[in-house]
Protein backbone atom coordinates (compact mmCIF):
# COMPACT_ATOMS: atom_id res chain seq x y z
CA UNK A 1 0.00 0.00 0.00
CA UNK A 2 1.35 3.53 -0.66
CA UNK A 3 -0.03 7.34 0.17
CA UNK A 4 2.78 6.88 2.65
CA UNK A 5 3.32 10.39 3.84
CA UNK A 6 7.24 11.01 3.01
CA UNK A 7 9.88 13.70 4.87
CA UNK A 8 12.54 15.95 4.27
CA UNK A 9 14.48 17.09 6.43
CA UNK A 10 16.84 20.25 6.56
CA UNK A 11 19.04 20.75 9.68
CA UNK A 12 21.86 22.61 7.85
CA UNK A 13 20.62 25.69 9.44
CA UNK A 14 21.79 27.85 12.05
CA UNK A 15 20.11 26.71 15.23
CA UNK A 16 16.57 25.21 13.79
CA UNK A 17 15.88 22.49 11.40
CA UNK A 18 12.74 22.40 9.22
CA UNK A 19 10.19 18.99 8.67
CA UNK A 20 8.86 19.01 5.00
CA UNK A 21 5.83 17.00 4.83
CA UNK A 22 4.74 15.30 1.56
CA UNK A 23 1.50 13.57 1.54
CA UNK A 24 -1.39 12.80 4.38
CA UNK A 25 -0.55 13.26 7.88
CA UNK A 26 -2.58 10.38 9.43
CA UNK A 27 -1.75 7.66 12.60
CA UNK A 28 1.83 6.56 10.48
CA UNK A 29 2.25 9.70 9.09
CA UNK A 30 2.52 11.78 13.03
CA UNK A 31 4.34 8.85 14.21
CA UNK A 32 7.29 9.18 11.30
CA UNK A 33 7.18 12.34 12.70
CA UNK A 34 7.60 11.97 15.56
CA UNK A 35 10.27 9.53 15.36
CA UNK A 36 12.36 12.85 13.32
CA UNK A 37 11.29 15.07 15.45
CA UNK A 38 12.81 12.85 18.81
CA UNK A 39 15.75 12.28 16.31
CA UNK A 40 16.56 15.65 16.20
CA UNK A 41 15.86 16.44 19.33
CA UNK A 42 18.54 13.63 20.36
CA UNK A 43 21.64 15.54 18.35
CA UNK A 44 20.51 18.53 20.32
CA UNK A 45 18.30 20.40 18.24
CA UNK A 46 15.75 22.57 20.21
CA UNK A 47 13.83 24.38 17.68
CA UNK A 48 11.83 22.78 14.96
CA UNK A 49 10.03 23.83 11.95
CA UNK A 50 7.27 21.69 10.19
CA UNK A 51 6.21 23.14 6.96
CA UNK A 52 3.07 21.48 5.63
CA UNK A 53 3.15 22.86 2.26
CA UNK A 54 2.96 19.61 0.39
CA UNK A 55 0.06 18.04 3.12
CA UNK A 56 -3.69 18.84 2.24
CA UNK A 57 -5.52 16.34 4.41
CA UNK A 58 -4.68 15.83 8.36
CA UNK A 59 -6.26 13.32 10.47
CA UNK A 60 -7.32 13.55 13.95
CA UNK A 61 -5.06 10.69 15.28
CA UNK A 62 -2.00 12.80 13.37
CA UNK A 63 -2.65 15.87 15.16
CA UNK A 64 -2.63 13.51 18.56
CA UNK A 65 0.82 12.48 17.84
CA UNK A 66 1.71 15.83 16.80
CA UNK A 67 0.27 17.27 20.34
CA UNK A 68 2.78 14.77 21.71
CA UNK A 69 5.81 16.10 20.33
CA UNK A 70 4.16 19.50 21.13
CA UNK A 71 4.26 18.64 24.49
CA UNK A 72 7.93 17.00 24.64
CA UNK A 73 9.00 20.26 22.97
CA UNK A 74 7.92 22.20 26.24
CA UNK A 75 9.22 19.92 28.54
CA UNK A 76 12.66 20.60 27.17
CA UNK A 77 12.14 24.09 26.45
CA UNK A 78 12.35 24.27 23.08
CA UNK A 79 10.19 25.57 19.72
CA UNK A 80 7.96 23.84 17.59
CA UNK A 81 6.25 25.63 14.80
CA UNK A 82 4.06 24.97 11.88
CA UNK A 83 3.91 27.01 8.54
CA UNK A 84 2.23 26.67 4.86
CA UNK A 85 -1.13 25.49 6.42
CA UNK A 86 -4.00 25.19 4.16
CA UNK A 87 -6.81 27.05 5.65
CA UNK A 88 -9.04 24.15 6.48
CA UNK A 89 -5.78 22.79 8.24
CA UNK A 90 -5.14 26.13 10.04
CA UNK A 91 -8.78 26.12 10.88
CA UNK A 92 -8.53 22.26 12.86
CA UNK A 93 -5.43 23.13 14.51
CA UNK A 94 -7.49 26.63 15.86
CA UNK A 95 -10.32 24.19 17.12
CA UNK A 96 -8.00 22.03 18.76
CA UNK A 97 -6.10 24.96 20.25
CA UNK A 98 -2.79 24.08 19.40
CA UNK A 99 -2.03 27.31 18.41
CA UNK A 100 -1.45 28.35 21.79
CA UNK A 101 1.80 26.10 22.25
CA UNK A 102 2.70 26.48 18.82
CA UNK A 103 3.77 28.79 16.12
CA UNK A 104 1.57 29.10 13.37
CA UNK A 105 3.09 30.99 9.80
CA UNK A 106 2.26 31.76 6.82
CA UNK A 107 5.40 30.83 5.05
CA UNK A 108 8.76 29.58 6.18
CA UNK A 109 10.63 33.07 5.86
CA UNK A 110 8.82 34.77 8.96
CA UNK A 111 8.81 31.43 10.30
CA UNK A 112 12.56 31.05 10.54
CA UNK A 113 13.24 34.86 11.90
CA UNK A 114 11.00 35.24 14.53
CA UNK A 115 11.64 31.46 15.46
CA UNK A 116 15.19 32.53 15.35
CA UNK A 117 15.07 36.14 16.79
CA UNK B 1 -32.90 14.29 -5.76
CA UNK B 2 -29.26 13.91 -6.60
CA UNK B 3 -27.71 10.83 -4.99
CA UNK B 4 -24.56 9.37 -4.76
CA UNK B 5 -23.92 6.27 -2.79
CA UNK B 6 -20.64 4.50 -1.59
CA UNK B 7 -19.72 1.86 0.26
CA UNK B 8 -16.17 1.35 1.66
CA UNK B 9 -14.62 -1.74 3.50
CA UNK B 10 -13.49 -0.63 7.17
CA UNK B 11 -9.30 -0.73 5.98
CA UNK B 12 -6.95 1.97 6.25
CA UNK B 13 -6.84 4.79 4.29
CA UNK B 14 -10.18 3.70 2.66
CA UNK B 15 -11.41 7.19 4.18
CA UNK B 16 -9.23 8.88 1.26
CA UNK B 17 -11.63 6.84 -1.14
CA UNK B 18 -14.56 8.95 0.35
CA UNK B 19 -12.96 12.10 1.00
CA UNK B 20 -12.27 12.13 -2.61
CA UNK B 21 -15.64 11.52 -3.76
CA UNK B 22 -16.88 14.20 -1.66
CA UNK B 23 -14.52 16.66 -3.36
CA UNK B 24 -15.84 15.38 -6.71
CA UNK B 25 -19.35 16.12 -5.69
CA UNK B 26 -18.12 19.54 -3.74
CA UNK B 27 -16.82 20.52 -7.55
CA UNK B 28 -19.80 19.31 -8.85
CA UNK B 29 -21.79 21.50 -6.92
CA UNK B 30 -19.33 24.26 -7.02
CA UNK B 31 -18.64 24.49 -3.52
CA UNK B 32 -15.48 26.61 -2.98
CA UNK B 33 -12.41 25.22 -2.94
CA UNK B 34 -11.54 25.91 0.90
CA UNK B 35 -15.40 24.38 1.49
CA UNK B 36 -14.48 21.35 -0.46
CA UNK B 37 -11.31 20.71 1.45
CA UNK B 38 -13.18 21.46 4.92
CA UNK B 39 -15.79 18.46 3.75
CA UNK B 40 -13.09 15.91 3.05
CA UNK B 41 -11.37 16.40 6.45
CA UNK B 42 -14.62 15.96 8.28
CA UNK B 43 -15.60 13.48 6.07
CA UNK B 44 -12.14 11.48 6.72
CA UNK B 45 -12.84 11.95 10.80
CA UNK B 46 -15.97 10.39 10.53
CA UNK B 47 -15.12 7.25 8.70
CA UNK B 48 -12.26 6.70 11.14
CA UNK B 49 -14.14 6.99 13.61
CA UNK B 50 -16.86 4.56 12.12
CA UNK B 51 -13.61 2.19 11.26
CA UNK B 52 -11.61 2.36 15.13
CA UNK B 53 -15.15 2.82 17.16
CA UNK B 54 -18.15 1.19 15.61
CA UNK B 55 -17.09 -2.35 15.93
CA UNK B 56 -19.49 -2.96 13.14
CA UNK B 57 -19.77 -6.94 12.22
CA UNK B 58 -19.68 -6.09 8.39
CA UNK B 59 -16.59 -4.03 8.85
CA UNK B 60 -18.46 -1.78 6.06
CA UNK B 61 -19.33 1.98 5.98
CA UNK B 62 -21.87 3.16 4.24
CA UNK B 63 -22.17 6.82 2.90
CA UNK B 64 -24.65 8.90 0.84
CA UNK B 65 -23.53 12.10 -0.99
CA UNK B 66 -27.04 14.22 -1.45
CA UNK B 67 -26.74 17.78 -3.19
CA UNK B 68 -28.99 19.88 -1.35
CA UNK B 69 -31.55 22.60 -3.27
CA UNK B 70 -32.66 22.01 -7.12
CA UNK B 71 -30.29 20.02 -10.01
CA UNK B 72 -29.95 23.77 -11.34
CA UNK B 73 -29.18 25.61 -7.92
CA UNK B 74 -27.40 22.89 -5.92
CA UNK B 75 -27.56 25.30 -2.81
CA UNK B 76 -25.23 22.60 -0.28
CA UNK B 77 -23.97 18.96 -0.22
CA UNK B 78 -25.67 16.63 2.55
CA UNK B 79 -22.99 13.87 3.90
CA UNK B 80 -24.74 10.62 5.90
CA UNK B 81 -21.92 8.07 6.96
CA UNK B 82 -23.65 5.18 8.46
CA UNK B 83 -22.09 2.34 10.42
CA UNK B 84 -23.75 -0.68 11.88
CA UNK B 85 -22.01 -0.91 14.77
CA UNK B 86 -22.55 -0.69 18.57
CA UNK B 87 -23.37 2.83 18.80
CA UNK B 88 -22.19 5.70 21.40
CA UNK B 89 -24.03 8.31 23.54
CA UNK B 90 -23.12 11.43 21.65
CA UNK B 91 -24.76 13.35 24.69
CA UNK B 92 -22.25 11.98 26.73
CA UNK B 93 -19.27 12.90 24.99
CA UNK B 94 -18.18 15.86 26.67
CA UNK B 95 -15.95 18.72 24.36
CA UNK B 96 -12.41 18.33 25.98
CA UNK B 97 -10.46 21.81 25.90
CA UNK B 98 -6.75 21.81 24.97
CA UNK B 99 -5.46 21.72 28.10
CA UNK B 100 -6.93 18.77 29.00
CA UNK B 101 -6.24 17.45 25.92
CA UNK B 102 -2.54 18.45 26.88
CA UNK B 103 -2.42 16.62 30.23
CA UNK B 104 -4.62 13.61 29.28
CA UNK B 105 -2.64 10.35 29.38
CA UNK B 106 -3.88 9.34 25.56
CA UNK B 107 -4.15 12.57 23.27
CA UNK B 108 -7.59 11.95 21.67
CA UNK B 109 -11.25 12.79 21.54
CA UNK B 110 -10.61 15.49 18.46
CA UNK B 111 -12.63 14.13 15.89
CA UNK B 112 -16.47 14.71 16.74
CA UNK B 113 -14.93 18.26 17.66
CA UNK B 114 -13.25 19.01 14.12
CA UNK B 115 -16.36 17.43 12.51
CA UNK B 116 -18.42 20.17 14.40
CA UNK B 117 -16.46 23.16 13.75
CA UNK B 118 -15.40 22.44 10.05
CA UNK B 119 -19.61 21.49 8.63
CA UNK B 120 -21.88 23.86 8.65
CA UNK B 121 -24.52 21.51 10.65
CA UNK B 122 -24.14 17.89 12.18
CA UNK B 123 -26.41 15.76 13.35
CA UNK B 124 -25.58 12.77 15.30
CA UNK B 125 -28.14 9.53 15.61
CA UNK B 126 -26.48 6.31 17.81
CA UNK B 127 -28.08 3.21 19.08
CA UNK B 128 -27.29 -0.07 19.60
CA UNK B 129 -28.06 -1.24 15.96
CA UNK B 130 -25.63 1.29 14.82
CA UNK B 131 -24.24 5.45 14.14
CA UNK B 132 -25.84 7.34 11.65
CA UNK B 133 -23.62 11.29 11.39
CA UNK B 134 -25.24 13.70 9.02
CA UNK B 135 -23.18 16.74 7.72
CA UNK B 136 -24.67 19.54 5.76
CA UNK B 137 -22.13 22.07 4.32
CA UNK B 138 -24.00 25.09 2.40
CA UNK B 139 -22.21 27.16 -0.70
CA UNK C 1 -11.42 -9.13 -1.10
CA UNK C 2 -11.18 -5.21 -0.91
CA UNK C 3 -14.80 -3.56 -2.33
CA UNK C 4 -16.08 -0.43 -2.73
CA UNK C 5 -19.54 0.29 -4.20
CA UNK C 6 -20.80 3.31 -5.98
CA UNK C 7 -24.18 4.02 -7.72
CA UNK C 8 -24.29 7.13 -9.32
CA UNK C 9 -27.06 9.34 -10.63
CA UNK C 10 -27.15 9.41 -14.39
CA UNK C 11 -26.00 12.83 -14.51
CA UNK C 12 -23.85 14.69 -16.82
CA UNK C 13 -20.21 14.98 -14.99
CA UNK C 14 -21.43 12.40 -12.32
CA UNK C 15 -18.81 10.44 -14.10
CA UNK C 16 -15.84 12.82 -12.94
CA UNK C 17 -17.36 11.53 -9.00
CA UNK C 18 -16.86 8.03 -10.53
CA UNK C 19 -13.11 9.03 -11.83
CA UNK C 20 -12.14 10.34 -8.67
CA UNK C 21 -12.89 7.19 -6.90
CA UNK C 22 -11.13 5.13 -9.38
CA UNK C 23 -7.96 7.55 -8.62
CA UNK C 24 -8.25 7.37 -5.24
CA UNK C 25 -8.37 3.25 -5.01
CA UNK C 26 -5.54 3.39 -7.66
CA UNK C 27 -3.30 5.41 -4.77
CA UNK C 28 -4.40 2.68 -2.34
CA UNK C 29 -2.87 -0.11 -4.09
CA UNK C 30 0.08 2.22 -5.39
CA UNK C 31 -0.59 2.11 -9.24
CA UNK C 32 1.87 4.30 -11.36
CA UNK C 33 0.12 7.87 -11.91
CA UNK C 34 -0.13 7.28 -15.46
CA UNK C 35 -2.01 3.99 -14.99
CA UNK C 36 -4.44 6.23 -12.48
CA UNK C 37 -4.99 8.15 -15.28
CA UNK C 38 -5.89 5.32 -17.81
CA UNK C 39 -8.20 3.59 -15.57
CA UNK C 40 -10.07 6.77 -15.12
CA UNK C 41 -10.34 7.64 -18.51
CA UNK C 42 -12.13 4.35 -19.28
CA UNK C 43 -14.00 4.78 -16.23
CA UNK C 44 -15.30 8.14 -17.39
CA UNK C 45 -15.89 6.08 -21.21
CA UNK C 46 -17.70 3.64 -19.47
CA UNK C 47 -19.96 5.68 -16.83
CA UNK C 48 -21.29 7.90 -20.17
CA UNK C 49 -21.95 4.86 -22.29
CA UNK C 50 -24.42 3.86 -19.61
CA UNK C 51 -25.40 7.33 -19.14
CA UNK C 52 -26.12 7.89 -22.82
CA UNK C 53 -27.01 4.55 -24.51
CA UNK C 54 -28.66 2.23 -21.87
CA UNK C 55 -31.94 3.97 -21.42
CA UNK C 56 -32.07 2.26 -17.85
CA UNK C 57 -35.26 3.15 -16.12
CA UNK C 58 -33.62 3.82 -12.76
CA UNK C 59 -31.45 6.51 -14.10
CA UNK C 60 -28.39 4.92 -11.94
CA UNK C 61 -25.01 2.98 -12.47
CA UNK C 62 -23.44 0.82 -10.13
CA UNK C 63 -19.79 0.54 -10.19
CA UNK C 64 -17.89 -1.89 -7.95
CA UNK C 65 -13.84 -1.56 -7.54
CA UNK C 66 -12.23 -4.43 -6.91
CA UNK C 67 -9.02 -5.16 -5.60
CA UNK C 68 -6.76 -8.11 -7.12
CA UNK C 69 -3.82 -9.95 -5.13
CA UNK C 70 -4.11 -10.03 -1.54
CA UNK C 71 -4.59 -6.83 0.94
CA UNK C 72 -0.71 -6.93 1.46
CA UNK C 73 -0.04 -7.36 -1.92
CA UNK C 74 -2.40 -6.22 -4.50
CA UNK C 75 -1.67 -6.40 -7.66
CA UNK C 76 -4.54 -4.64 -9.63
CA UNK C 77 -8.30 -2.88 -9.72
CA UNK C 78 -11.06 -4.63 -11.49
CA UNK C 79 -13.91 -2.33 -12.18
CA UNK C 80 -17.11 -3.64 -12.97
CA UNK C 81 -19.74 -0.91 -13.98
CA UNK C 82 -23.12 -1.53 -14.43
CA UNK C 83 -26.82 -0.86 -15.70
CA UNK C 84 -29.93 -1.94 -15.99
CA UNK C 85 -30.90 -0.73 -19.41
CA UNK C 86 -31.69 -2.19 -22.87
CA UNK C 87 -28.48 -3.59 -23.89
CA UNK C 88 -26.77 -3.92 -26.61
CA UNK C 89 -24.95 -7.04 -28.84
CA UNK C 90 -20.82 -5.84 -28.34
CA UNK C 91 -20.05 -8.17 -31.17
CA UNK C 92 -21.85 -6.15 -33.38
CA UNK C 93 -20.07 -3.09 -32.69
CA UNK C 94 -17.48 -3.59 -35.54
CA UNK C 95 -14.44 -0.90 -34.70
CA UNK C 96 -14.37 2.01 -37.14
CA UNK C 97 -10.85 3.20 -38.10
CA UNK C 98 -10.22 7.07 -38.25
CA UNK C 99 -10.49 7.60 -41.98
CA UNK C 100 -14.00 6.11 -41.81
CA UNK C 101 -14.94 8.23 -38.65
CA UNK C 102 -13.70 11.66 -40.32
CA UNK C 103 -15.76 10.49 -43.26
CA UNK C 104 -18.94 9.69 -41.29
CA UNK C 105 -21.68 12.51 -40.27
CA UNK C 106 -21.63 11.72 -36.74
CA UNK C 107 -18.07 11.47 -35.18
CA UNK C 108 -18.84 9.31 -32.61
CA UNK C 109 -17.71 5.37 -31.58
CA UNK C 110 -15.04 5.87 -29.83
CA UNK C 111 -15.83 4.75 -26.51
CA UNK C 112 -15.47 0.95 -26.20
CA UNK C 113 -11.95 1.83 -28.55
CA UNK C 114 -10.74 3.69 -25.57
CA UNK C 115 -11.77 1.42 -22.85
CA UNK C 116 -9.53 -1.43 -25.10
CA UNK C 117 -7.02 0.27 -25.68
CA UNK C 118 -6.55 2.23 -22.09
CA UNK C 119 -7.22 -0.61 -20.08
CA UNK C 120 -5.62 -4.25 -19.78
CA UNK C 121 -8.50 -6.53 -19.98
CA UNK C 122 -12.04 -5.82 -20.64
CA UNK C 123 -15.48 -7.99 -20.87
CA UNK C 124 -18.44 -6.68 -21.64
CA UNK C 125 -21.65 -8.45 -21.09
CA UNK C 126 -24.81 -7.36 -21.98
CA UNK C 127 -28.62 -8.33 -22.50
CA UNK C 128 -32.09 -6.92 -22.30
CA UNK C 129 -31.96 -6.61 -18.49
CA UNK C 130 -28.96 -4.35 -18.32
CA UNK C 131 -25.14 -4.41 -19.51
CA UNK C 132 -22.05 -4.97 -17.21
CA UNK C 133 -18.60 -3.79 -18.77
CA UNK C 134 -15.82 -5.24 -16.54
CA UNK C 135 -12.51 -3.86 -16.98
CA UNK C 136 -8.78 -4.47 -15.29
CA UNK C 137 -5.52 -2.58 -14.88
CA UNK C 138 -2.63 -4.67 -13.27
CA UNK C 139 0.12 -2.77 -11.51
CA UNK D 1 -22.91 23.44 -11.96
CA UNK D 2 -19.72 24.46 -12.55
CA UNK D 3 -16.34 22.05 -13.53
CA UNK D 4 -17.22 23.43 -16.68
CA UNK D 5 -13.98 24.13 -18.96
CA UNK D 6 -11.72 27.21 -19.32
CA UNK D 7 -9.82 28.63 -22.64
CA UNK D 8 -7.60 31.18 -22.80
CA UNK D 9 -6.70 32.59 -26.29
CA UNK D 10 -3.15 33.63 -27.35
CA UNK D 11 -3.48 35.50 -30.75
CA UNK D 12 -1.04 37.84 -30.92
CA UNK D 13 1.33 35.89 -32.95
CA UNK D 14 2.77 35.80 -36.15
CA UNK D 15 0.89 32.87 -37.98
CA UNK D 16 -0.49 31.03 -35.17
CA UNK D 17 -3.04 31.20 -32.59
CA UNK D 18 -2.84 29.39 -28.88
CA UNK D 19 -5.99 28.03 -27.36
CA UNK D 20 -5.35 27.04 -23.65
CA UNK D 21 -7.59 25.00 -22.21
CA UNK D 22 -8.24 24.36 -18.30
CA UNK D 23 -10.77 21.60 -17.33
CA UNK D 24 -12.52 18.63 -18.61
CA UNK D 25 -13.17 18.18 -22.58
CA UNK D 26 -16.32 17.12 -22.54
CA UNK D 27 -19.31 18.04 -24.67
CA UNK D 28 -19.34 21.45 -23.64
CA UNK D 29 -15.92 22.02 -23.51
CA UNK D 30 -15.40 20.59 -26.91
CA UNK D 31 -18.05 22.79 -28.19
CA UNK D 32 -16.78 25.87 -26.55
CA UNK D 33 -13.16 24.71 -28.33
CA UNK D 34 -14.78 24.90 -31.42
CA UNK D 35 -16.95 27.80 -31.04
CA UNK D 36 -13.65 29.61 -30.48
CA UNK D 37 -11.61 27.99 -33.14
CA UNK D 38 -14.54 28.79 -35.93
CA UNK D 39 -13.87 32.86 -34.49
CA UNK D 40 -10.51 32.53 -35.02
CA UNK D 41 -10.86 30.66 -38.25
CA UNK D 42 -13.49 33.28 -39.73
CA UNK D 43 -10.98 36.56 -38.53
CA UNK D 44 -8.44 34.42 -41.23
CA UNK D 45 -6.58 32.10 -38.53
CA UNK D 46 -5.38 29.15 -40.22
CA UNK D 47 -2.96 27.53 -38.06
CA UNK D 48 -3.95 26.66 -34.49
CA UNK D 49 -2.33 25.14 -31.62
CA UNK D 50 -4.15 23.64 -28.48
CA UNK D 51 -2.22 23.60 -25.66
CA UNK D 52 -3.52 21.30 -23.11
CA UNK D 53 -1.65 21.47 -20.26
CA UNK D 54 -4.16 22.28 -17.87
CA UNK D 55 -6.58 19.27 -19.00
CA UNK D 56 -6.26 15.87 -17.40
CA UNK D 57 -9.65 13.97 -18.84
CA UNK D 58 -10.82 13.99 -22.50
CA UNK D 59 -14.04 12.10 -23.16
CA UNK D 60 -14.77 10.53 -26.39
CA UNK D 61 -17.26 13.13 -27.04
CA UNK D 62 -15.23 15.72 -26.60
CA UNK D 63 -12.55 14.14 -28.84
CA UNK D 64 -15.23 13.47 -31.58
CA UNK D 65 -16.00 17.22 -31.74
CA UNK D 66 -11.93 18.22 -31.73
CA UNK D 67 -12.14 15.45 -34.87
CA UNK D 68 -14.77 17.72 -36.53
CA UNK D 69 -12.47 21.04 -35.96
CA UNK D 70 -9.66 18.81 -37.51
CA UNK D 71 -11.95 18.21 -40.50
CA UNK D 72 -12.77 21.81 -41.23
CA UNK D 73 -9.24 22.85 -40.98
CA UNK D 74 -7.98 20.26 -43.55
CA UNK D 75 -10.88 21.30 -45.76
CA UNK D 76 -9.04 25.12 -45.27
CA UNK D 77 -6.08 24.44 -45.88
CA UNK D 78 -5.15 24.69 -42.18
CA UNK D 79 -3.23 23.27 -39.54
CA UNK D 80 -4.39 22.18 -35.85
CA UNK D 81 -2.11 20.70 -33.81
CA UNK D 82 -1.94 20.11 -30.13
CA UNK D 83 0.86 19.89 -27.46
CA UNK D 84 1.14 19.40 -23.66
CA UNK D 85 -0.63 16.39 -23.73
CA UNK D 86 -1.00 13.90 -20.40
CA UNK D 87 0.54 10.65 -21.20
CA UNK D 88 -2.84 8.85 -21.41
CA UNK D 89 -4.73 11.74 -23.70
CA UNK D 90 -1.79 10.91 -25.94
CA UNK D 91 -2.29 7.33 -26.25
CA UNK D 92 -6.02 8.22 -26.34
CA UNK D 93 -5.67 10.25 -29.44
CA UNK D 94 -3.15 7.43 -31.05
CA UNK D 95 -6.00 5.46 -30.20
CA UNK D 96 -8.60 7.23 -32.47
CA UNK D 97 -5.75 7.91 -35.14
CA UNK D 98 -6.11 11.56 -34.78
CA UNK D 99 -2.18 11.74 -35.29
CA UNK D 100 -2.25 11.04 -39.02
CA UNK D 101 -3.99 14.54 -39.32
CA UNK D 102 -3.18 16.70 -36.72
CA UNK D 103 0.47 17.25 -35.34
CA UNK D 104 0.94 16.29 -31.61
CA UNK D 105 4.07 18.09 -29.90
CA UNK D 106 5.39 17.78 -26.11
CA UNK D 107 5.75 21.56 -25.52
CA UNK D 108 4.37 24.98 -26.97
CA UNK D 109 8.17 25.87 -28.20
CA UNK D 110 8.79 22.79 -30.64
CA UNK D 111 5.21 23.42 -32.01
CA UNK D 112 5.13 26.49 -32.63
CA UNK D 113 8.77 26.15 -34.70
CA UNK D 114 7.42 23.25 -36.30
CA UNK D 115 4.46 25.28 -37.61
CA UNK D 116 5.34 28.33 -38.60
CA UNK D 117 8.54 27.02 -40.39
N1 LIG E 1 -19.19 5.57 14.73
C1 LIG E 1 -19.03 5.42 16.06
N2 LIG E 1 -19.41 4.27 16.69
C2 LIG E 1 -19.23 4.11 18.00
N3 LIG E 1 -18.68 5.04 18.82
C3 LIG E 1 -18.27 6.21 18.28
C4 LIG E 1 -18.43 6.47 16.88
N4 LIG E 1 -17.95 7.71 16.65
C5 LIG E 1 -17.53 8.20 17.83
N5 LIG E 1 -17.72 7.31 18.82
C6 LIG E 1 -17.41 7.50 20.26
O1 LIG E 1 -17.19 8.87 20.51
C7 LIG E 1 -15.91 9.07 21.09
C8 LIG E 1 -15.35 10.42 20.68
O2 LIG E 1 -15.05 10.40 19.31
P1 LIG E 1 -14.05 11.46 18.71
O3 LIG E 1 -14.44 12.83 19.14
O4 LIG E 1 -14.00 11.26 17.24
O5 LIG E 1 -12.65 11.14 19.35
P2 LIG E 1 -11.66 9.91 19.17
O6 LIG E 1 -12.03 9.19 17.93
O7 LIG E 1 -10.33 10.58 19.08
O8 LIG E 1 -11.84 9.10 20.42
C9 LIG E 1 -15.10 7.88 20.66
O9 LIG E 1 -14.04 7.64 21.52
C10 LIG E 1 -16.14 6.77 20.66
O10 LIG E 1 -16.35 6.28 21.98
N1 LIG F 1 -24.16 0.65 -21.51
C1 LIG F 1 -24.65 0.52 -22.76
N2 LIG F 1 -25.98 0.25 -22.95
C2 LIG F 1 -26.49 0.12 -24.20
N3 LIG F 1 -25.74 0.27 -25.32
C3 LIG F 1 -24.43 0.54 -25.23
C4 LIG F 1 -23.82 0.69 -23.95
N4 LIG F 1 -22.50 0.95 -24.16
C5 LIG F 1 -22.32 0.98 -25.49
N5 LIG F 1 -23.47 0.74 -26.15
C6 LIG F 1 -23.65 0.65 -27.62
O1 LIG F 1 -22.39 0.53 -28.24
C7 LIG F 1 -22.20 1.58 -29.20
C8 LIG F 1 -20.74 1.96 -29.29
O2 LIG F 1 -20.33 2.58 -28.10
P1 LIG F 1 -19.04 3.47 -28.08
O3 LIG F 1 -17.91 2.74 -28.70
O4 LIG F 1 -18.82 3.91 -26.70
O5 LIG F 1 -19.35 4.70 -29.01
P2 LIG F 1 -20.35 5.93 -28.82
O6 LIG F 1 -20.73 6.02 -27.39
O7 LIG F 1 -19.51 7.07 -29.26
O8 LIG F 1 -21.49 5.63 -29.73
C9 LIG F 1 -23.12 2.69 -28.75
O9 LIG F 1 -23.47 3.53 -29.80
C10 LIG F 1 -24.29 1.91 -28.19
O10 LIG F 1 -25.16 1.50 -29.22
Amino acid sequence: MTESLKLTVDDQRDGLSVIYTDGYINNQGGEEIARVAYELIEKGQKCLLLNLAGTKIVNSIGISILIEIIEKMLEIDGKLAFCRLTPTIEKTFHIMGLAQYAGIYSDEETAVTSMTS
Amino acid sequence: MQQVRLTLPMIPNMELTASKTACAMGEQIGLSPDKIDEVQMAVVEACINAFEHSGAADREVRILFQVLGSTDEPNGLEIIIQDGGGGFSPDKIRPRDTEEILNAPRKRGHGLRIIDGLMDEVEIRSDSEGTTVVMRKMR
